[in-house]
């Protein structure tokens, strides 16, 4: 009988072991707790990056309470609360977005509630979004890691009467009012394109290495540098022999990358249009000080080690948006879905404080798209500059 | 007579056996895409897989003892993350202190988890499941949600970087050091023994119990090591880093001939299991088959690995059952 | 101890109320309760309404634990059914893509997880001197290898028409429908288990698989079907998780046999085998999921949700081990 | 040295488990240069009074004497520097490991740190020639016999040097002429000037090594004997605490038709072209050397392996078994040998493991029909006998001998039963209890079932069987008649062939 009573006495301990493992660890997130108070460090540590594309430009100005203010611009959303799901927890790229995107909606008043899943998986993403629907927020902008997987819930959560709009990487046009594309998929493929035909001399092999088979992104871009190579003679001398992919790996993008070497001896770019690809290539096509040059898409702050223009670098340049400004203006467009400035329709306006007006535009499969801007470019002369911002 | 001995011997010893088949795995390759037998190439495989090769000798170690490890990767992730952190933070920048600091977390949490199976007589599948999940979260939770990148170890990365020894060097000594250990001391064979039978050992006056927690902590150890060389290596921490890897590592023994019921297994064969899978990982890039395939090929090579392994142990019993005078 | 002549053996089980409240399901029984109290009083959002709407996809996981118990009893370990749920939800859209009706989908989708448990079972029961770990270890790797193949680049697919699969994702009330799939297979399962020859064969199986041979068990045959039928509720995992995602990609079912696991284990089932019941591993499912939901309304980071489930399942299992110690160290102390 | 007449004495040991009391205050000594057997029923405590000696568990009270010197042993390690050995009841062998290995497993002969390997397998291979074995030093421990991995525990015992060596029933899995060389061994060793401590339960070997017999009951010491003064029936008093009248009772049945047979059954590698045949009420014995096949071919016979050729018939039908199960339903039950790994499940209740093989037949379509399992559990457990309170008291807390009843029990549940097979029915049981599984036979027989026991003890084979088949080597070289049967004729039989292939080899 005491035996028994023991095995109550442990699980009551262990009852209590867990509430206060809960207590801790909930005050240790408070950084998602809707009474979120923090605003100096992250609006600080914004401020660079508050500029748009042209970064030498009046960043320190726009500090603390005075781009909160400017960024407003009218926009109110006190009372309501905006999440944000990223792909996945600890990238810090995602982590950028989220820096971006509670900027905005803190000094509109709103509230920010960040969901990062555990991994880069769609059931983690749909637990996470059923659980905003439980919690009965405003909005939800997520960044899909698959583009059609997310419908279901996402028309739920719409049905519920949040606005969910998309941002970083696209979900199909059922599940979503609109969608916040840091650059124009043509756009990305036409710079990407035009870099290699660049790097290369106008003629000779190149080979992309590429995220996962079935990145939404990546996948899209690759399909339009195809496209646009085809339909230009301008191109017609430059070879692409492979699309590898690296699963956004840093080992699995390495053994990727060495093989495309010693299998193309010829080669002469690789093109990474991912952020684990470019910086795990960039890493060996140095370390073996190979005459194989690097482009691509990737962190400033990941691949300062690698851009420069001589020999000793491998990536003279690269691209980029800035992630910080796409969540932000995730954050502002999700602001006018919830005030009803936009619905989502293509042609609606509305203002995005002080990035000015934008306008929304067909995405080319029945929905609307935001669109950021171009990509920026990445060289040894702003290099130094960026690194320290994202 | 003497051929006849040979065959007997390749067939009758594991470590020839496989020693074999990756001759014939090289010469197949090398005849498809010819550059694959190239000094570079062969560095590359040593060098990429090297974190899987020494976390196989942890495995191995605990495979012995008849038990299994399912949290080295997070291990791994937790003692990576710790050093790219501090290095980003500035707080240390000492290589030697970075390995030192990776392998002692390692240690740690190799000793819990030979702590509790040992003492709490918990199943080791389920031990590690756990400390799986903690010592993950932690990678993340000590990341804060960032990264170390190039630039943050960029110091750290120059002893793993593309053509320095220092990662040969880790393996060969990590080869030769457990080498020697294993086959050699007195507590390589305590090891086994355990594996072998622990009720004997206990009986022997073996202190089983110590044995299990030095053999997991040598795994932690391994794992812990294997982080601060992946961030050296590639020059990175994430949260996420080597993600599922445990099952290569637990294949890189099974394929080598260590036994899952403890016991049995070389560390020759280890490195051996290690190595085919590395080839494979390389060739199939190499000889056009789309990367998509690769971890169909990988599952069927342990598969029918595994199972010719059992095949052939029948036909060698019904041999000696048909040889028995009647 | 009576004489030896004319001494008669008891055959009744004595039932006593305290036993029950006080085994180890008892024990999770009060912790759910408590658990419960405590998720209301941390989330406003902690509503059974949330909760249902909630649940689906942890239902979906939950019809895998059913039979990876009786996997568990027999002393065996099945690490492929994530693999499995992928392959099977990547059939699924395939041959529903194809044009075939709703039941022929749901069918092939069944058949596929079908077949590859079978495939697990017939490599277990044809080759018994191999550890099953290693051999779904093997199967884990080729059928989420051969999802990835049939899904080729891209990785991922979707249905053209998700009218067909829409039943599945329906709800009567609040009330979603894999909640009842869920409530009839748990039913039929824990009675299998617990009441039902093929049960009893199970845990003799897992006991002593030597003596249960002996004893006239066909051991291999039931390993078979135990194998089988973790193959066809993963297939109903499958099917399930494509009608809340519209479709299937690559990591779909990643990490779910540890999760699986997991549950069991915390509800009581050995890994070793032959002990524990389905009834402990229900609560247990019950307490990881209503957990996770509670934790996820208050927006706790995920990886520490992680971490507490981790830390949950090593007390779970070592509270056993100290409760042996204790009651061995009080027994001696009566013996002196 | 001292000059104490004892090399070893332990006073008023006393053990405790938790809830029980293993050794309560017992005595023991051991005179230099004598081999000294221990005697007792099973849990009398004989194997823990082993393992407190040599040091794997720690006496609660009570004091040890080496040489006159008390010492107090903290583990296995203290007592094997002491110069005691145990060799243990079951071989505790490391089956992946080589002899050599084992032999020297914890005093490995290391040189800077380094194993010297080919030093240890020679010293290894030179123990091995000195006990006359037939395999090496680098041979796989688990491909050996029973008999050579005992061999094996030996010479790990010899290779310490040890003063005093322990035999926990070193002869239970041994034949006959195993046990010989055995006991060449075990003289050799006390002539070496060794101390030897001998635990069996067979009497044969009692009176064929030991001068000296102490009697264990109950955890209690009874008395130390000089072998020659005490006869058979007092020892036996002293072990079970009564008189046992009549040890093999064999019932006078009248012998029937002939119920079960066996033609020309082989399997490769096991037993070639055995044929026997049954009658109803007839016991029949089936001996020769462990290893000679005859639980190999009783396995095939009940479908627990598959034979290669030959046919079995049951009331003149041709059977086709396939799985045990198929046997079972043609009413031929076998009792395996070994009880806790293939006899019982030994955490299950008794009433579960009763009914286990006929749940499927009281069965309500799937469902068990727990009420009627429990009450034939009971039934059939109050028929055998055994000291259970209740049946849902675990297997594993019966000691071997009311285990066996248990297994018994289990057999006549099935209520189909025709011919059943016993194997080794009394291996590790104690007298008490063997006197009733014996008497539980000639019960069975007197039913008029065809009964078929396997034994390598010569006296229940001589006392209970009506024919008795021997064999070697795989065939059966011989079938005699209870009248014409002796133990000297058996063991010509069943060593026949080995002799002549012996002849054949010089």
């Amino acid at each position: 009988m005491k035996r028994k009573a023991l095995s109550v006495l442990l699980s009551a301990a262990m009852t209590a072991a867990l509430l206060s493992g809960c207590g801790g660890s909930s005050g240790a997130a408070s950084e998602s707790a809707p009474a979120a108070s923090e605003s100096a460090p992250a609006a600080s540590e914004a401020a660079p990056a508050a500029s748009e594309a042209a970064p030498a430009a009046d960043a320190a100005s726009e500090a603390g309470a005075d781009a909160a203010a400017q960024a407003t611009g009218g926009a109110d959303a006190s009372g309501k609360t905006f999440a944000i799901v990223v792909k996945s927890a600890g990238n810090a790229y995602n982590t950028k977005e989220e820096e971006g995107f509670k900027e905005v909606i803190e000094a509109a008043g709103g509230t920010v509630v960040v969901k990062e899943p555990e991994a880069a998986t769609v059931d983690a993403q749909i637990t996470a979004i059923q659980s905003l629907i439980s919690q009965g927020v405003d909005s939800i902008s997520v960044a899909a890691n698959d583009e059609n997987a997310l419908q279901a819930t996402l028309e739920e959560a719409m049905a519920a009467g949040i606005k969910v709009n998309g941002f970083d990487s696209k979900t199909n046009a059922d599940s979503r009012m609109t969608f916040v594309n840091q650059a124009g998929t043509q756009e990305v493929g036409q710079t990407l394109l035009d870099a290699v035909y660049d790097l290369t001399g106008g003629e000779g092999q190149y080979a992309i290495l590429s995220a996962t088979s079935q990145a939404t992104n990546q996948n899209a871009w690759i399909d339009a540098m195809k496209s646009i190579a085809e339909g230009d003679s301008k191109y017609s001398k430059l070879e692409l022999v492979e699309v590898a992919y690296g699963d956004d790996e840093p080992q699995k993008s390495t053994d990727q990358t060495q093989a495309l070497l010693s299998k193309y001896p010829d080669l002469k770019v690789i093109c990474a249009p991912t952020t684990v690809g470019v910086s795990a290539a960039a890493k060996v096509l140095q370390d073996q000080g190979s005459s194989v040059k690097l482009t691509g898409l990737g962190l400033p702050s990941e691949m300062a080690e690698y851009i420069g223009a001589d020999d000793a670098h491998s990536c003279p340049y690269m691209f980029l948006w800035n992630p910080i400004d796409l969540g932000r203006l995730a954050a502002y467009s999700a602001i006018a879905l919830v005030n009803g400035d936009i619905t989502g329709a293509v042609g609606d306006t509305f203002t995005a404080g002080d990035m000015g007006d934008y306008t929304l535009t067909d995405a080319g499969d029945n929905g609307s798209e935001i669109i950021l801007g171009p990509p920026f470019k990445f060289d040894p002369d702003n290099i130094a500059e960026w690194k320290d911002v994202y | 007579m003497e051929q006849k001995s040979l065959i007997k011997k390749i067939t009758g010893s594991r470590e020839a056996l496989l020693f074999c088949i990756l001759i014939a795995l090289g010469v197949v390759v090398t005849i498809l895409n010819p550059t694959f037998f190239s000094p570079t190439n062969i560095a590359q495989i040593f060098r990429n897989n090297a974190i899987i090769m020494i976390m196989a000798v942890g495995m191995f170690c605990v495979m012995l003892t008849a038990g299994i490890d399912i949290s080295i990767t997070s291990t791994l992730a937790f003692s990576g993350m710790s050093i790219g952190m501090l290095q980003k933070h500035d707080i240390v920048q000492s290589t030697l202190l970075m390995f030192l600091i990776a392998m002692g977390i390692g240690c740690i949490a190799g000793f819990l988890n030979g702590l509790i199976i040992s003492k709490g007589k918990v199943a080791p599948i389920i031990c590690t499941m756990g400390f799986m999940y903690i010592w993950r979260g932690m990678a993340y939770v000590v990341g804060n949600s960032s990264w170390a990148s190039g630039e943050d170890v960029s110091q750290f990365a120059k002893f793993g970087k593309d053509g320095t020894a220092g990662p040969y060097i880790i393996l060969i000594v990590v080869y030769g050091l457990f080498f020697v250990l294993m086959k050699w001391t007195k507590f390589g064979r305590k090891i086994y023994a355990v594996g072998s039978n622990a009720e004997a050992a206990r009986v022997s006056g073996i202190n089983v119990d110590n044995v299990l927690i030095s053999a997991y902590t040598i795994m932690g150890l391994m794992a812990g090591l294997a982080g601060a060389l992946s961030v050296s290596i590639y020059a990175s921490a994430q949260p996420n880093m080597q993600y599922g890897k445990e099952m290569d590592v637990i294949a890189a023994c099974v394929i080598g001939g260590v036994s899952m019921s403890g016991g049995r297994g070389t560390i020759v064969g280890t490195f051996l299991g290690a190595l085919i899978l590395a080839i494979v990982a390389k060739a199939l890039p190499l000889v056009n088959v789309p990367s998509i395939a690769q971890n169909t090929v990988k599952g069927v090579i342990i598969l029918v690995v595994v199972i010719v392994n059992v095949v052939s142990q029948r036909m060698i019993d019904k041999q000696n059952l048909e040889r028995r005078e009647m | 101890m009576a004489g030896k002549s004319g001494r008669s053996i008891k055959a009744e089980q004595e039932v006593s109320f305290k036993k029950l409240i006080l085994s180890w399901e008892g024990a999770l029984f009060i912790l759910i309760i408590l658990l419960n109290i405590f998720n209301a009083s941390i989330s406003p959002s902690y509503t059974v309404t949330n909760i249902l709407r909630e649940m689906p996809k942890y239902l979906a996981e939950i019809l895998m634990m059913f039979p990876m118990a009786y996997i568990l009893v027999l002393g065996d370990i099945d690490i492929s059914v994530g693999s499995i749920v992928c392959l099977c939800a990547t059939m699924t859209c395939f041959i529903s893509n194809a044009g075939a009706p709703a039941i022929v989908t749901y069918i092939g989708c069944l058949a596929v997880g079908l077949i590859c448990g079978m495939v697990n079972g017939a490599v277990a029961t044809r080759f018994p001197e191999l550890p099953s770990m290693i051999i779904t270890l093997g199967t884990q790797i080729i059928y989420r290898g051969i999802a990835e193949i049939s899904l080729g680049s891209g990785g991922s697919v979707s249905f053209n028409d998700t009218k067909k699969i829409m039943p599945l994702s329906k709800k009567i009330g609040p009330v979603p429908v894999v909640l009842f799939v869920v409530i009839i297979a748990a039913v039929i399962f824990t009675v299998v288990l617990a009441k039902c020859t093929f049960g009893r064969e199970l845990y003799a199986i897992g006991s002593n698989k030597l003596s249960a041979f002996y004893a006239g068990v066909e051991v291999q045959k039931c390993r078979f079907i135990a194998y089988s039928l973790l193959g066809l509720m993963a297939g109903a995992c499958g099917l399930f998780l494509t009608a809340y995602m519209y479709g299937a990609n690559t990591t779909t079912g990643q990490g779910f046999e540890m999760e699986v696991i997991a549950m069991c284990v915390f509800g009581g089932i050995a890994t070793t085998g032959g002990k524990g019941n389905l009834i402990g591993a229900i609560i247990a499912g019950a307490i990881i999921v209503l957990l996770r939901i509670a934790l996820g309304q208050i927006n706790l980071n995920s990886q520490l949700i992680l971490v507490i489930i981790g830390a949950m399942l090593i007390i779970a299992v070592l509270i056993p081990g100290i409760q042996a110690n204790l009651k061995a160290r009080r027994k001696l102390k009566q013996a002196r | 040295m001292s000059d104490s007449e004892y090399i070893l004495e332990l006073k008023d040991i006393t053990k405790i488990f938790p809830g029980v009391k293993a050794l309560n205050r017992v005595q023991f000594q051991l005179k230099r240069g004598e081999i000294h057997a221990l005697m007792g029923e099973n849990g009398a405590g004989k194997s823990t009074f082993i393992k407190v000696i040599t040091g794997v568990h720690a006496a609660e009270e009570g004091h040890m004497y080496l040489e006159g010197e008390e010492v107090h042993f903290k583990g296995p390690k203290d007592a094997s520097k002491a110069g005691i050995a145990a060799v243990y009841q079951h071989p505790t062998t490391y089956p992946t490991l080589s002899v050599a290995e084992n032999i020297f497993m914890g005093h490995e002969i290391i040189k800077n740190g380094m194993i010297q390997w080919k030093e240890m397998n020679r010293q290894a291979d030179e123990l091995l020639s000195k006990l006359h074995a037939n395999f090496k030093s680098t041979d796989e421990m688990g491909a050996l016999s029973v008999a050579q991995q005992q061999m094996t525990e030996i010479a790990k015992a010899l290779s310490t040097n040890a003063k005093i060596v322990i035999l926990d029933e070193p002869t239970a899995s041994l034949t006959a002429n195993e046990s010989e060389e055995l006991y060449r061994i075990v003289e050799k060793l006390r002539d070496d000037g060794v101390s030897v401590i001998f635990i069996s339960h067979r009497f044969e070997d009692m009176y064929r090594l030991a001068s000296r017999v102490t009697v264990f009951r109950d955890s209690q010491y009874i008395g130390t004997y000089d072998v020659d003064k005490i006869t058979n029936a007092d020892l036996i008093k002293a072990m079970v605490g009564r008189e046992i009248t009549d040890m093999f009772p064999k019932p006078d049945v009248k012998i029937g038709e002939e119920i079960f047979k066996i033609e020309g059954l082989s399997r490769t590698g096991f037993f070639k072209n055995v044929s026997l045949s049954v009658h109803a009420g007839e016991i029949v014995g089936m001996t020769g050397l462990v290893g000679a096949g005859r639980t190999e071919v009783m396995e095939a016979v009940c479908g627990i392996t598959k034979p290669d050729e030959g046919k079995v018939f049951l009331n003149g039908k041709q059977l086709k078994i396939k799985k045990p199960s198929d046997a079972m339903k043609e009413g031929i039950i076998l009792l395996p040998e070994n009880r806790s790994t293939q006899g019982l499940i030994l955490t299950w209740g008794l009433g579960r493991n009763v009914t286990l093989p006929i749940q499927k037949k009281l069965a309500k379509g799937f469902f068990n029909d727990i009420k009627k399992e429990n009450e034939l559990a009971r039934d059939f457990l109050e028929e055998v006998d055994k000291g259970a309170v209740s049946i849902f008291d675990p297997a594993s807390s019966l000691s071997g001998g009311n285990q066996q009843k248990v297994v018994v029990a289990k057999a006549l549940a099935q209520d189909n039963m025709k011919v059943i097979i016993l194997d080794e029915p009394t291996k590790g049981v104690d007298v008490g209890a063997k006197a009733e599984i014996y008497a539980i036979m000639g019960e069975l027989a007197k039913k008029g079932y065809a009964i078929i026991m396997i034994s390598s003890e010569m006296p229940e084979i001589l006392g209970m069987s009506d024919t008795i088949y021997v064999m070697c080597n795989g065939r059966i070289t011989g079938c005699l008649n209870r009248e014409e049967a002796s133990q000297e004729h058996i063991l010509s039989l069943s060593m026949e062939h080995s002799d002549k292939k012996k002849e054949a080899a010089q």
